[in-house]
């Protein structure tokens, strides 16, 4: 083999080069926004310099034709530049107040729907799932694109209450994050142990270290050195399946599906919250989820016709109470719901405040 | 005339002052009570030492295992008492009536016992609410406890056991009252005393009864089966009484201590014509033009804003109790307070008090099943997850019971199904 | 011996006999009540009936006399009934309006301060200490005599912004109770076992079965069974003591007194919460504990000028939030005010929320 | 012309409806690239197994430890792949520029030079910020890599190491920006890459950085050090703009989305002739007799009423950051929040972000040495509590640091005195 060449550690590249001029010229200089239509942001500078945002949805998952296609439409109508926010949507600025209404045409034609912006249902936090990760128990990029095409009117328009910001995880490691709503692959059986591969394939010590509720133990079987789960404790997280592939955690019929709602990341009002569970037992319903779908628009039905402006999905069920919830969605509310994971005792209601 | 009083340089300065001094008051027994001289010495070489000098021991009266606390001397010298009038000083628990309410003939009475069997120190009350009759030998028990007996009255808990019990004044004198507190408190122990009399529970457990959520008598934090009065439908509203708030106090203290407070904001000023007359809405004119509003859903029955407005605002009428379990103070996981178990129930009628006694006494039968040694309720609650406590004792989940849903996923939850049908089912019917 | 006397099992006594006329008159039937002075409450029934009460404070742990003293004022001015609150304040009730400012007169006259209502700082939930129990590590009656001297003017007037409780514990298990103020023992230094006499007295597994965090282990010390305690483990709670008196854990110096507050038990606007540590060091200074009195005070002086109507301890504090509570109070902000126990997490600021 | 494409009912389904298909654009790939035909095939596999098919490996490139993500199918039949030329579906994780800018240029290259060695699916961005270079084989990991680190770029983090970071737009375009977000996230970064590219950390360490506390890209709960942007001194006020607010809103507005929002209710409406100009008092005019003002010192600063009304009320000119350590995602302990352990520095001049870079090395080494295997900074803190991880660090202690002191007395504090003397010192220096 030839010699290997040494790379150049070089690491975050400087943005200068690839920021719009406009940006970099007012860079900490910013005073004022506003939100012109859905889809549209407008900045002004200290300088008075002004610059429009035109932001639209995108695969995340691209291939070289959408690249060159955004691309193109960044020559044509947007001064060569463009930034990705966050939650893969794509971002054009420009200075001149004429080119917003031929961009957000260029882009609703070449199928990049213009919203996501303020009070909308913005892109959903993407993950890997069948197409890329080695551990998951449902995709990503379908779920995604199923809910969004569910949800396309409310990322064009600006009609919730405030920003809302949904993810998915295709297991319960939860790449995708806190959100206001989060679906998430929850498994409800045991990992099924492929006792012929443990020897070869798993670090022992380590799968044992990795249980939550250590409920895995080192174990003979037929004479092989393997693994045991103590299914009474086992509470099907999945976390030994990462380190030892034979656990298998995924099954196609009781792996399902949960929803979390609450999730904020944002310190406004309140302090950050994690997303809490409200329902689960969906089927994997591939390739369209429609019961997960049914479940979200509900939720965000009922979000939207009830909530005050600027109130986050956590600080409107904060306001109107969990019981409320419940009875305002129709989710059932069971045991799973009460929470017994360390720590549960501050989740309880340790008041006579009741709400009826 | 008692012997001679011993020097007390240290309790002296605890007799200026303007509040009433326990010191004065042990002088005073001390002028004719031997026991209360040599109780002053002991305390006075505590107070130098900074030492207790009790220790505990066995005493109790024929036929009940507990209600003494006894107390023996430590304080010797060449294993003689120091103070040897004061070597035993055990003390009777005895239960008060629900209310804590006395006749000054019953004061008298007590008085007079004590000061006959023991030192005639008594504690009007102890922190579980017990009568404490303090001072009294080993021999002296007995007897004393007979009359006290005869007068009507009867032993408290100690140990591990069901303890005596406390109920605000409640119907008695307060309009905030939603039960007949009295007759909960002595439903439920009188039906238990054996619990109470023969302590054989894993630890102690303390039933307290309050008649709204104020809590007057701390039921939340202190003790492992709370019953507090409640209501389910709409705040009473009185204009007259609303009227005059506001004629004493203004739209601002109206606006600032009333409305800002309420902590669902579940209430606002309307002007009178555009005053909600829909339903679960009570409202209330506080002059000509403007009405107080109360949206009942959202109200979580804190009670702030009948305190600030008495009478103007009052409990509905569909009254009843939430329970909440396993209070406690700080030993092995640190305080706990009660969890609300049961968002709402009826106790008006003689079966609903029958119903709170049953419940009462299946709350006991599980933690005597499922409780380990010295662990109260509020701790094996915290060891075995609530909803297996529920479980146990027959109760359906529901969402008043909890501030939040999980926020983990860390669960096994393939009955879903089933649980959802449960509550389904239990919806429609 | 005589045959013993059988105990009649009576249990709970009906209060009806020992219950002021009026009220038992109307019993569940009051609709009003209001505060016509410090010390004097006013009730009135749906008949139309009122009744006044007038409050004083007693010093709970009562001789002959006081008990006496107490009764012949009910039977001069107030209808021969009384009854006491659970804080050892003694009320009580008359009919005839005239009659209270004469109660009033008699019980001051007595050395009975008349207050403890409404917005003032009521008796302090009073234990038993050096009087009476086993195991504390101070006095529970000098002490509450000594802060009741400090605050007697916060007792018989009402300018506090709500009702203040107060509570003192003369050991760590707080039979005082959570409270507004609450004053208690703090023991600085592991138990001082001794050996010779663990043997005798001691059942070991309760002992070693107590201890929070498993820091007590079984030993054999000098050939006999006896406990060790880890020492670098030990929280010094004193909670071996009580089943094992050889565990001294009482030490006339290393035995501290600490303050915690911000404790509430009604439901009113917040839900209950526990008091908070805010000091602690302060020495067991028998017979007047000054130190602990001008802490007490400092809180309370802030808090009277700086809380809202209607905001108790808690209330107050959460608006202002605990960085102003340290600063306006003076009070040092150490390590030890951040929890370590279990489920600590939750008290930690994970939010960007701060103040300056 | 690349081979003949597989059956993919399922996936075909994906093709419908109005939000962008990866599925057209994986055909569209597909019509000249082999790679593309075979993940089709595989995806619809596991479409219809509701399983997997990816398993992982050991790829990497020369001098890197990391930030590769091997992916080798597990579909086979007699031992061999069901879709060869997908067999090896390998990521690379790059680095993009902080903010996420591109030019359009920069954007072709990238496709070009992806169709040229990998498959051609690129993902803009990763959860963790990373360009995701998706569909390469094990040949050509390196080839690719050489062309986009001429190209500029270098790795990005995987395994136990640290990872990629993120910034938001921040400066770049947000009048709430506080600091310099690109730069303390390269300074950062790039004075640590030996941790991001040869992994040897017991677990994952993610840096993020927000320009203020709106945090938009979630920093508390998705990084194990958070740097957010905040300021010290009072909220800065535009009273052309709050005018223009007004005016287009009205005071119920103003009242129900404004102030009856703030969380500390530091926002009143006054009078303009009422108004006050105390210290810490921020006032600006309305209307000709209304003004809107603001406690500072009772703001925690969470940003909502600067969101409401942008422009009119914008963050102070004292301005820095303040640091929490320890979010994560839900493995071993649930999910972690970080913890604010420095609620305030400066971030202005070099020797600011240097020490900026410091606190993050000391962080890094700290978790180096103390974490177990496989633990996160934020179970790591859970396990040895806050003071010992802010002890190990340097870091004094502060009120802000905490919701409330501890309500246990579980502590031995025999040090206290010792500690107050630090506090008074610190308090007076
Ligand atoms: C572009 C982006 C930053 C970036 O570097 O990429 C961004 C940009 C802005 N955010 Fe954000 N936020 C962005 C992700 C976030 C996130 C993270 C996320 O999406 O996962 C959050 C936290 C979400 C959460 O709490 O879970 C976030 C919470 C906010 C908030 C607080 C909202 C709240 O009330 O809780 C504001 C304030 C507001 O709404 O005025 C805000 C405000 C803004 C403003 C108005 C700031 C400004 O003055 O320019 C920008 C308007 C964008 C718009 O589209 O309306 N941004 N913002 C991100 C766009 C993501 C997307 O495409 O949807
Ligand atoms: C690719 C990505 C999802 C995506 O499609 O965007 C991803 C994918 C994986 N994540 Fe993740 N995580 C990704 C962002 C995150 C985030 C979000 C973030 O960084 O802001 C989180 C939550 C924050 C956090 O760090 O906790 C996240 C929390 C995890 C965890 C849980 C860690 C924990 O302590 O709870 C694991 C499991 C582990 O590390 O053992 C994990 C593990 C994985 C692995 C390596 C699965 C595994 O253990 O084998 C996945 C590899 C998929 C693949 O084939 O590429 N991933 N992962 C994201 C990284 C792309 C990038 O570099 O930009
Ligand atoms: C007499 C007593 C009940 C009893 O059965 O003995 C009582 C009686 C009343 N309480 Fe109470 N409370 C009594 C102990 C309590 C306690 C328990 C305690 O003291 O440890 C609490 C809970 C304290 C806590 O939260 O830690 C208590 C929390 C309240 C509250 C709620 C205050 C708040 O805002 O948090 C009210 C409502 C109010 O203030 O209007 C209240 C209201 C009242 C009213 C106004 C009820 C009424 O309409 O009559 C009574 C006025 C008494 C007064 O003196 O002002 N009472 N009240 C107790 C007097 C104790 C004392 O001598 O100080
Ligand atoms: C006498 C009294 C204090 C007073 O002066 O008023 C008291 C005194 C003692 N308490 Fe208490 N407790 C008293 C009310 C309380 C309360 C308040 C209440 O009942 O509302 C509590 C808090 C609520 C609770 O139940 O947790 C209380 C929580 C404790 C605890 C801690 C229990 C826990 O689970 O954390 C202990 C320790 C134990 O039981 O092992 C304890 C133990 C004790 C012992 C028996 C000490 C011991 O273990 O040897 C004390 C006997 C003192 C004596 O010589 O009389 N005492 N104790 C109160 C009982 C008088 C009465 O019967 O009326
Ligand atoms: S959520 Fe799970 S399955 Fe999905 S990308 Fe992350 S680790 Fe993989
Ligand atoms: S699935 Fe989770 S709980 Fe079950 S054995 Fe594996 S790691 Fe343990
Ligand atoms: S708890 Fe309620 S009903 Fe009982 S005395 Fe207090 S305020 Fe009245
Ligand atoms: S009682 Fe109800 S309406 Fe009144 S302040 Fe409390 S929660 Fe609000
Ligand atoms: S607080 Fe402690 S010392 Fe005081 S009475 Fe209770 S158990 Fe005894
Ligand atoms: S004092 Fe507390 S922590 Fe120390 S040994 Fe005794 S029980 Fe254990
Ligand atoms: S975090 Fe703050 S500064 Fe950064 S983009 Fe969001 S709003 Fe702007
Ligand atoms: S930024 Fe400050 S003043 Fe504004 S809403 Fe938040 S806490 Fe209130």
């Amino acid at each position: 083999m030839a010699e290997m060449r040494q790379p150049i550690e070089c690491g975050v590249p400087d943005a200068k080069p690839y920021m719009h001029p406009t940006m970099l010229k007012n860079y900490g200089k910013w005073v004022y926004h506003s939100h012109p239509k859905p889809g549209v942001l407008y900045h002004r500078a200290e300088s008075g310099d002004e610059i429009w945002t035109v932001k639209a949805g995108t695969q995340r998952q691209m291939d070289g034709y959408t690249i060159r296609k955004l691309a193109d439409i960044a020559d044509q109508y947007a001064e060569g530049f463009v930034r990705f926010t966050t939650r893969s949507n794509i971002e054009y600025m420009v200075t001149d107040e004429k080119k917003v209404e031929p961009l957000i045409k260029a882009l609703f034609d070449s199928g990049f729907p213009v919203g996501g912006t303020a009070n909308s249902v913005s892109m959903i936090s993407h993950t890997q799932g069948f197409l890329h990760c080695d551990i998951p128990g449902t995709d990503a990029s379908g779920v995604v694109k199923a809910l969004m095409d569910d949800l396309y009117e409310e990322f064009i328009k600006c009609e919730m209450p405030n920003r809302v910001k949904l993810s998915t995880s295709c297991c319960e490691i939860n790449c995708g994050g806190q959100a206001d709503i989060a679906i998430i692959m929850q498994h409800t059986k045991p990992p099924k142990i492929n006792h012929d591969l443990v020897a070869n394939v798993c670090e022992r010590p380590t799968v044992v270290a990795r249980c939550p509720v250590a409920a895995i133990r080192p174990a003979l079987v037929n004479g092989k050195p393997s693994l045991e789960v103590d299914e009474k404790k086992c509470i099907c997280c999945g976390a030994c399946y990462p380190p030892c592939p034979p656990m298998q955690i995924n099954d196609p019929e009781h792996s399902k599906i949960a929803i979390w709602v609450g999730g904020k990341n944002s310190n406004a009002r309140s302090r950050p919250t994690f997303h809490k569970l409200v329902a689960s037992g969906l089927p994997n319903n591939a390739p369209r989820w429609p019961e997960v779908g049914e479940v979200v628009k509900k939720i965000l039905n009922v979000y939207k016709a009830d909530a005050r402006p600027w109130e986050r999905m956590t600080d409107w069920i904060e306001r109107i109470g969990w019981p409320r919830f419940f009875e305002k969605t129709g989710l059932p509310f069971t045991k799973y719901h009460i929470d017994d994971w360390k720590g549960h005792r501050r989740t309880l209601n340790a008041s006579a405040h009741i709400r009826f | 005339m008692a012997k001679k009083m011993h020097d007390t340089p240290m309790l002296d300065q605890l007799e200026s002052g303007p509040w009433p001094s326990f010191v004065t008051g042990l002088k005073r027994m001390a002028k004719n009570n031997d026991m209360a001289v040599d109780l002053l010495g002991q305390l006075e070489a505590s107070y130098r030492d900074l030492k207790g000098y009790w220790k505990g021991g066995t005493v109790g009266v024929f036929g009940y295992g507990g209600g003494v606390i006894p107390r023996f001397t430590e304080l010797k010298k060449d294993d003689k008492p120091v103070f040897p009038d004061a070597a035993e000083f055990h003390t009777l628990r005895i239960q008060p009536p629900p209310g804590m309410h006395y006749s000054s003939k019953l004061l008298r009475d007590m008085s007079t016992l004590w000061e006959k069997h023991g030192s005639g120190l008594i504690a009007f009350h102890g922190q579980s609410g017990d009568i404490m009759f303090q001072g009294c030998t080993t021999a002296n028990v007995q007897p004393a406890f007979d009359e006290l007996n005869e007068m009507g009255f009867d032993m408290g808990g100690a140990g591990p056991a069901l303890r005596t019990s406390m109920s605000c004044v409640g119907a008695a004198r307060c309009e905030m009252s939603c039960f007949d507190e009295a007759r909960a408190l002595r439903t439920v122990i009188n039906n238990n005393l054996d619990d109470m009399h023969r302590p054989a529970l894993p630890y102690k457990f303390k039933f307290k009864f309050s008649g709204c959520p104020n809590d007057c008598v701390n039921s939340i934090q202190r003790s492992d089966m709370a019953t507090i009065g409640t209501w389910r439908d709409n705040i009473q509203v009185n204009e007259k009484l609303a009227k005059e708030y506001f004629a004493t106090h203004g739209m601002d203290k109206l606006m600032t201590d009333v409305v800002g407070l309420c902590p669902t904001k579940a209430l606002s000023v309307k002007k009178i014509s555009e005053a909600s007359k829909a339903e679960g809405i009570s409202s209330v004119a506080v002059n000509d033009t403007h009405a107080l509003q109360i949206e009942n859903h959202n109200c979580v029955r804190c009670m702030h804003c009948l305190n600030v407005m008495p009478g103007a605002l009052l409990p509905g009428k569909d009254r009843g109790v939430s329970i909440l379990i396993g209070g406690k103070s700080v030993l092995k996981i640190g305080a706990t307070m009660g969890t609300m178990v049961i968002p709402f129930m009826k106790l008006e009628s003689d079966e609903d008090y029958e119903k709170l006694n049953e419940l009462a006494r299946n709350v006991i039968d599980f933690f005597a099943e499922n409780a380990l040694e010295h662990e109260r309720t509020g701790e094996m609650i915290d060891r075995i997850g609530l909803v297996n406590f529920l479980d146990g004792v027959g109760i359906e989940v529901d969402p008043n019971m909890i501030l939040e849903p999980r926020s983990n996923p860390y669960a096994r939850m393939d009955g879903w199904d089933e649980e959802v049908e449960k509550w389904n089912e239990r919806q429609a019917g």
